[in-house]
């Protein structure tokens, strides 16, 4: 059996856990193919964000799948799978404000960003001398700020930001400002399943599930159920 | 009975009930300048009422009190209750009524001196040095100077009771109110304060007395005031009241003092 | 309006896809793990108190130590230390007794570390209301022969509880609310209810509000029993004002 | 263990340390201000006003501080749009932190816990000890301000002091409208680094230390008048 | 003195300090049954703790202490100071020793008639029909029946003290301390209490009180003792203190109270 590791709150349409206690969205339908894949049962683990990875440490599942990037940070504790999807970064501002999602263009503004993300540590290394920080806890905490007009942009994943976009609340006040110039090195390799570092061999099996739902079009089937565009991204 | 033309204390027709407890069904008195009124009565007769009836701890259900001729206005509340006018007034008046309490209720969070300090302070408006000055001699007179500095909690009772004392004097009030002021004293310093008392009625103030001590009431008072059942069965100077009494209660109560 | 209405009542339905179970069952959980956190925070709290006030400097010191540090440190720590290394450190010790490891849930933890936290708030709100007793009152039990227990039973209790409860119902509130700290280990309360019902529907709003009413009502029923008691217990005290 | 990040997190580490302490400071002692105001009301004040200061005791100690602090800052927030001009007004600075909103969410929160608390030693006043300053006559002010209110305080200190602390642990809360605190700066240090433990383990030893002052200061106060045991 | 082998009460060299002041200084007296001792001494001479140390509410800093004929067994502490090898000791002692406080100490969230109960019934184990009976009788003697279910902060300082007396004669004590029983009760009260303390001796109970009225002390103690700075400067019979004691200071001090 292999136990995997979901945040407890939801992140649709990733995940999400309806009030009889389902856990639903993209994420899940690929861990259900994954798992018929590699001919395992398995079962979810949910706990807070904060408790992922030392959950998956002192062995309480086996493998973080919750929309997890993997980037250089996180690699130095625990061990990643290939990526099962990416989705560039994008900056989103009110509708009067010019676009572009340069270091130029966010001169003297505020950005709002989700705590502790990658666009977090893309802002340090490219907007940190022309523009302020906001830290929020949620992508939605910050729709909120900017659409009130405490802040400027909001910084964060393009599916997410999307989403607010065309949601009630964005359609009327913001727009998309740009997404920024990909920095492989800060904005990960893409979401990828987390494993303890000496499970070789479970890594070894879900990398060759992952290839093989890609390669059979199931990957493509389950997206189409969520999204009109592909998110693998860019090889 | 004095020279002014109004007394310093008038209570009239004072009534006061707890629950259905009738505590005073009527008390009238006048206290002159340096007239030193006794209180006797059994345990329970509502002496202790009586006095904080005047200084309106307790609002009396029925009455009138005056002090120095002022008279402190009253009006009946929605409940049908008696209530002061002002209770600015009463406060006003209350600076001119020193009390000492039967339970002492000394400050516990001030020490001796600073009970005693606190009203000349903080109500009269005496400056702080002066205060100190004149604490210091009253504690000295009641002889706890050298626990000035203590906490109530650790005074013995009698010590209690001469800070109290002390705390009462420290205000020069124009009338005293002292609830049993010798129950915790040794009969040395009941002679102290027979003394204190004899020479604040020569200074001209006026003083009520509640005493279980017939020896201690007959020996101070100009008047005393036998009080039993809410009504004042016997009044008059303490020769007659403890000598010849015409209530047969009055002379059954003073009996045991007499010998 | 209808219809919005209509959609916030679905919204509420106890019966899914509405989240009003999952917000009652939350709230349930939460009332539970309170519960159980502000008994075992009452034991330890009375033992404290009688700890620090008793002479034994000793005893003190630790007590000190652990007003000090338990209140200080973030219960956040406190429960995760606990599930993850307290776990991991209970199971090396049965694997080296060659024992079965063991499960601690999240209810056990929870309510073990919220309990060990309110027993130290508790210890000092007991302490200053034992402070505030009358000292003859208890010397006066003394002075009957009582012995340590019987006098807490018959004289101390009674005379504390009216300068405790303040104190006291301060810590239920509190403690009802630290509770959803235990959503950190999976333990779905009404906090975490709450979140989750408000992020799969984005009617952040509704959730909210149905989720202080909750609470709110949890607060009135417990403010009852709080004035209930109180009353009781300040029998025989004259009015001040 | 690993304590290296300290040296590049340090000037965070400072200003989220300030923050923590001024809302602590802020809401302490604004709120103990109010909060003897509604102790009173409760007290010795009339029925209208008993009334209105128990409810917003039980609205604020009832509900979450967060649910609180949320519906003052996005409530105020989503009102903000709807006034003209409202962005070059001289409020703008000031709306638009979240630690305005903090520290009055906070304020009221402790005022309402800090009330019940007051109301509580009010009342454990022996009676003849303000029986005393009446009859020496007191005003109900300087009665309150002389006897009744430094009695009371003197039998809650320990309470007190328990409320201070917990009011201490309630600051991370600001982190959700945007505060750097000094938890949030561990928060972030945690996930930047992937620490569990260490950067945690600094914001315990800064409220240790904080807890420290404050029990050290309370027994002082508590050792000023002492008690008789 | 009397005819069982050993003293009731006994104690020996007592010795208490509160930080550098020394109360005590070497108290020594035995009490045998039937006794009644009368303490007198002025205000803070340590009267109520000479009392409190028998029953250890406070420690003592030295000597002994033996009820009815059995040693309370000491131990000195790592800090040098006195402590009880049992307090289970103790508080058996303690049952039997009944006490009446200087300032009444009632259970304020009791009634009177729960106040005399509460001892009898859960220290005693007294049935609480049988309790109530008892300390109903006790009320009717102290004249304090018709309040018996009154709170005590509702009472009269006489009041209070009568409730206290009844409380510590509800246990049946074999020796009794009285902390000026009288302080708060008219002349009429004070005759009562006078009898009912004639009436325990009778019995064969020994009494220690204190007191301030010295002709109380006179009736009723077979035995008089004069504390003066920590010592007993004066001891005798009651005619012999009051009328030609030896020492001078204790001449003073009862002069006031001869005519
Ligand atoms: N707990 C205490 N701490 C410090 N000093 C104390 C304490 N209790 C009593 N004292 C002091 O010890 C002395 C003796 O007190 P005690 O109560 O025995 O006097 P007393 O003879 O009973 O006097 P009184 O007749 O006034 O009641 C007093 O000076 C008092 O201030
Ligand atoms: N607050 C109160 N509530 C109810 N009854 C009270 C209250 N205060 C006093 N009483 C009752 O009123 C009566 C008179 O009390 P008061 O204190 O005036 O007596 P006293 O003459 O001073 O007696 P003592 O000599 O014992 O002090 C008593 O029966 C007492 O029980
Ligand atoms: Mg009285
Ligand atoms: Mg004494």
């Amino acid at each position: 059996e292999v136990r995997f590791g979901v945040m407890n709150e939801s992140y649709p349409p990733f995940f999400a856990k309806d009030a009889s206690g389902e856990w639903h969205g993209w994420e899940i339908d690929l861990m259900n193919a994954v798992c018929a894949e590699m001919k395992e049962k398995c079962s979810i683990v949910d706990i807070s964000w904060d408790g992922l990875i030392p959950a998956l440490q002192s062995k309480k599942f086996d493998v973080i799948w919750s929309s997890m990037s993997n980037t250089a940070e996180r690699s130095k504790v625990i061990d990643f799978t290939d990526k099962y999807y990416n989705t560039p970064s994008t900056l989103i501002g009110p509708k009067d404000q010019k676009p572009g999602a340069t270091a130029e263009d966010v001169k003297g503004k505020t950005i709002g960003i989700q705590v502790s993300t990658i666009q977090s540590e893309y802002y340090k290394k490219y907007f940190a001398e022309a523009a302020d920080e906001k830290t929020y806890q949620t992508l939605d905490e910050a729709f909120q700020d900017l659409a009130s007009g405490r802040i400027d942009y909001v910084f964060g994943d393009s599916l997410a930001l999307d989403a607010f976009l065309k949601s009630d609340g964005g359609k009327d006040c913001c727009a998309k400002m740009g997404d920024v110039a990909d920095d492989k090195e800060i904005l990960g390799a893409g979401v990828s399943g987390g494993l303890r570092k000496e499970d070789t061999e479970l890594k070894a099996k879900l990398n060759a599930a992952i290839a093989a739902v890609r390669a059979n079009g199931q990957y493509d089937a389950i997206t189409k159920k969520y999204f009109d565009f592909d998110i693998y991204g860019a090889k | 009975m004095s020279d002014q033309p109004f007394p310093a204390l008038r209570v009239e027709d004072l009534h006061k009930s707890f629950g259905s407890q009738q505590v005073l069904k009527g008390i009238s008195t006048e206290a002159y300048k340096s007239d030193v009124i006794s209180i006797i009565g059994s345990s329970g007769s509502g002496k202790s009422t009586f006095l904080r009836c005047i200084n309106f701890l307790e609002t009396p259900d029925r009455g009138r009190v005056a002090v120095n001729g002022e008279d402190i206005v009253l009006k009946v509340d929605r409940g049908g209750r008696l209530k002061p006018q002002s209770w600015r007034q009463i406060e006003r008046l209350r600076a001119g009524l020193g009390m000492v309490f039967q339970s002492f209720n000394l400050w516990a969070h001030r020490t001796v001196l600073e009970n005693v300090i606190e009203a000349p302070v903080h109500v009269m408006g005496m400056s702080k040095r002066e205060a100190i000055e004149k604490a210091e001699a009253l504690l000295h007179k009641v002889g706890l100077f050298d626990k000035r500095d203590a906490y109530p909690a650790f005074l013995s009772g009698g010590q209690q009771q001469r800070a109290a004392i002390a705390r009462a004097l420290c205000v020069d009030p124009a009338v005293m109110l002292f609830d049993e002021p010798t129950s915790a004293l040794d009969p040395e310093l009941v002679g102290e304060v027979l003394k204190v008392i004899r020479d604040l009625a020569e200074e001209g103030r006026t003083m009520l007395i509640v005493t279980h001590e017939m020896r201690f009431a007959r020996d101070v008072s100009s008047r005393v005031l036998f009080l039993h059942q809410g009504r004042i069965e016997e009044e008059g100077p303490p020769e007659q009241v403890f000598g010849a009494p015409v209530s047969a209660r009055c002379r059954e109560f003073t009996r045991l003092s007499a010998h | 309006m209808a219809t919005a209405q209509q959609g916030i009542l679905d919204l509420l339905s106890p019966y899914p896809p509405g989240w009003g179970g999952v917000l009652l069952a939350g709230a349930v959980s939460t009332v539970a793990i309170s519960a159980c956190a502000f008994a075992v925070g009452l034991l330890l709290g009375t033992g404290g108190a009688l700890g620090k006030l008793s002479g034994n400097r000793a005893l003190r010191l630790l007590l000190d130590l652990y007003t000090t540090v338990i209140r200080a440190v973030p219960e956040l720590i406190l429960i995760v230390g606990l599930y993850y290394a307290g776990t991991d450190g209970l199971n090396r010790l049965l694997a080296a007794l060659e024992l079965p490891p063991v499960e601690v849930n999240g209810f056990v933890a929870a309510v073990a570390v919220l309990g060990f936290v309110q027993g130290a708030y508790m210890t000092e709100v007991l302490r200053g209301a034992i402070l505030a007793i009358p000292t003859g009152q208890i010397e006066a039990a003394k002075a009957f022969g009582m012995g340590p227990m019987l006098r807490f039973r018959r004289v101390l209790l009674p005379a504390l509880l009216p300068n405790a409860l303040p104190g006291l119902a301060n810590l239920w509130m509190s403690v009802t609310k630290d509770s959803a700290l235990v959503a950190v280990v999976g333990y779905q309360e009404l906090a975490l209810a709450t979140r989750l019902a408000g992020a799969s529907t984005k009617h952040y709003f509704v959730f909210f509000l149905a989720s202080a009413f909750l609470y709110l009502a949890v607060t009135l029923v417990s403010n009852l029993a709080f004035k209930l008691i109180e009353g009781r217990v300040r029998r025989g005290q004259p009015r001040l004002a | 263990m690993s304590f290296t990040w300290i040296s590049s997190y340090w000037p965070l580490l400072l200003t989220g340390a300030w923050q923590t302490v001024s809302l602590l400071v802020i809401s302490v002692v604004f709120g103990f201000i109010i909060a003897i105001g509604l102790a009173f009301a409760q007290v010795s004040g009339g029925r209208l006003a008993r009334l209105a200061a128990r409810g917003y005791c039980t609205f604020f100690r009832g509900t979450p501080l967060l649910i609180q602090l949320w519906l003052l800052y996005y409530g105020v927030g989503s009102l903000l749009p709807m006034v003209p001009g409202i962005r070059q007004s001289l409020f703008w600075p000031i709306l638009r932190e979240g630690f305005f909103f903090a520290a009055v969410s906070f304020t009221l929160n402790y005022a309402a816990y800090e009330a019940e608390v007051l109301r509580g030693a009010l009342l454990a006043v022996p009676k003849g000890e303000l029986e005393a300053g009446r009859a020496f006559g007191m005003s109900p002010w300087k009665l309150t301000r002389r006897i009744w209110l430094p009695r009371a305080i003197r039998i809650a200190l320990p309470t007190i002091a328990g409320e201070i602390v917990m009011q201490l642990k309630a600051t991370p809360l600001a982190f959700t409208v945007t505060v750097m605190d000094l938890y949030a700066v561990a928060n972030k240090v945690r996930q930047d680094t992937l620490l569990v433990y260490e950067p945690l383990l600094v914001v315990t030893l800064f409220y240790l230390a904080l807890t420290a002052v404050i029990a050290r200061v309370f027994r002082g106060l508590e050792a000023q008048a002492p008690v008789r045991r």
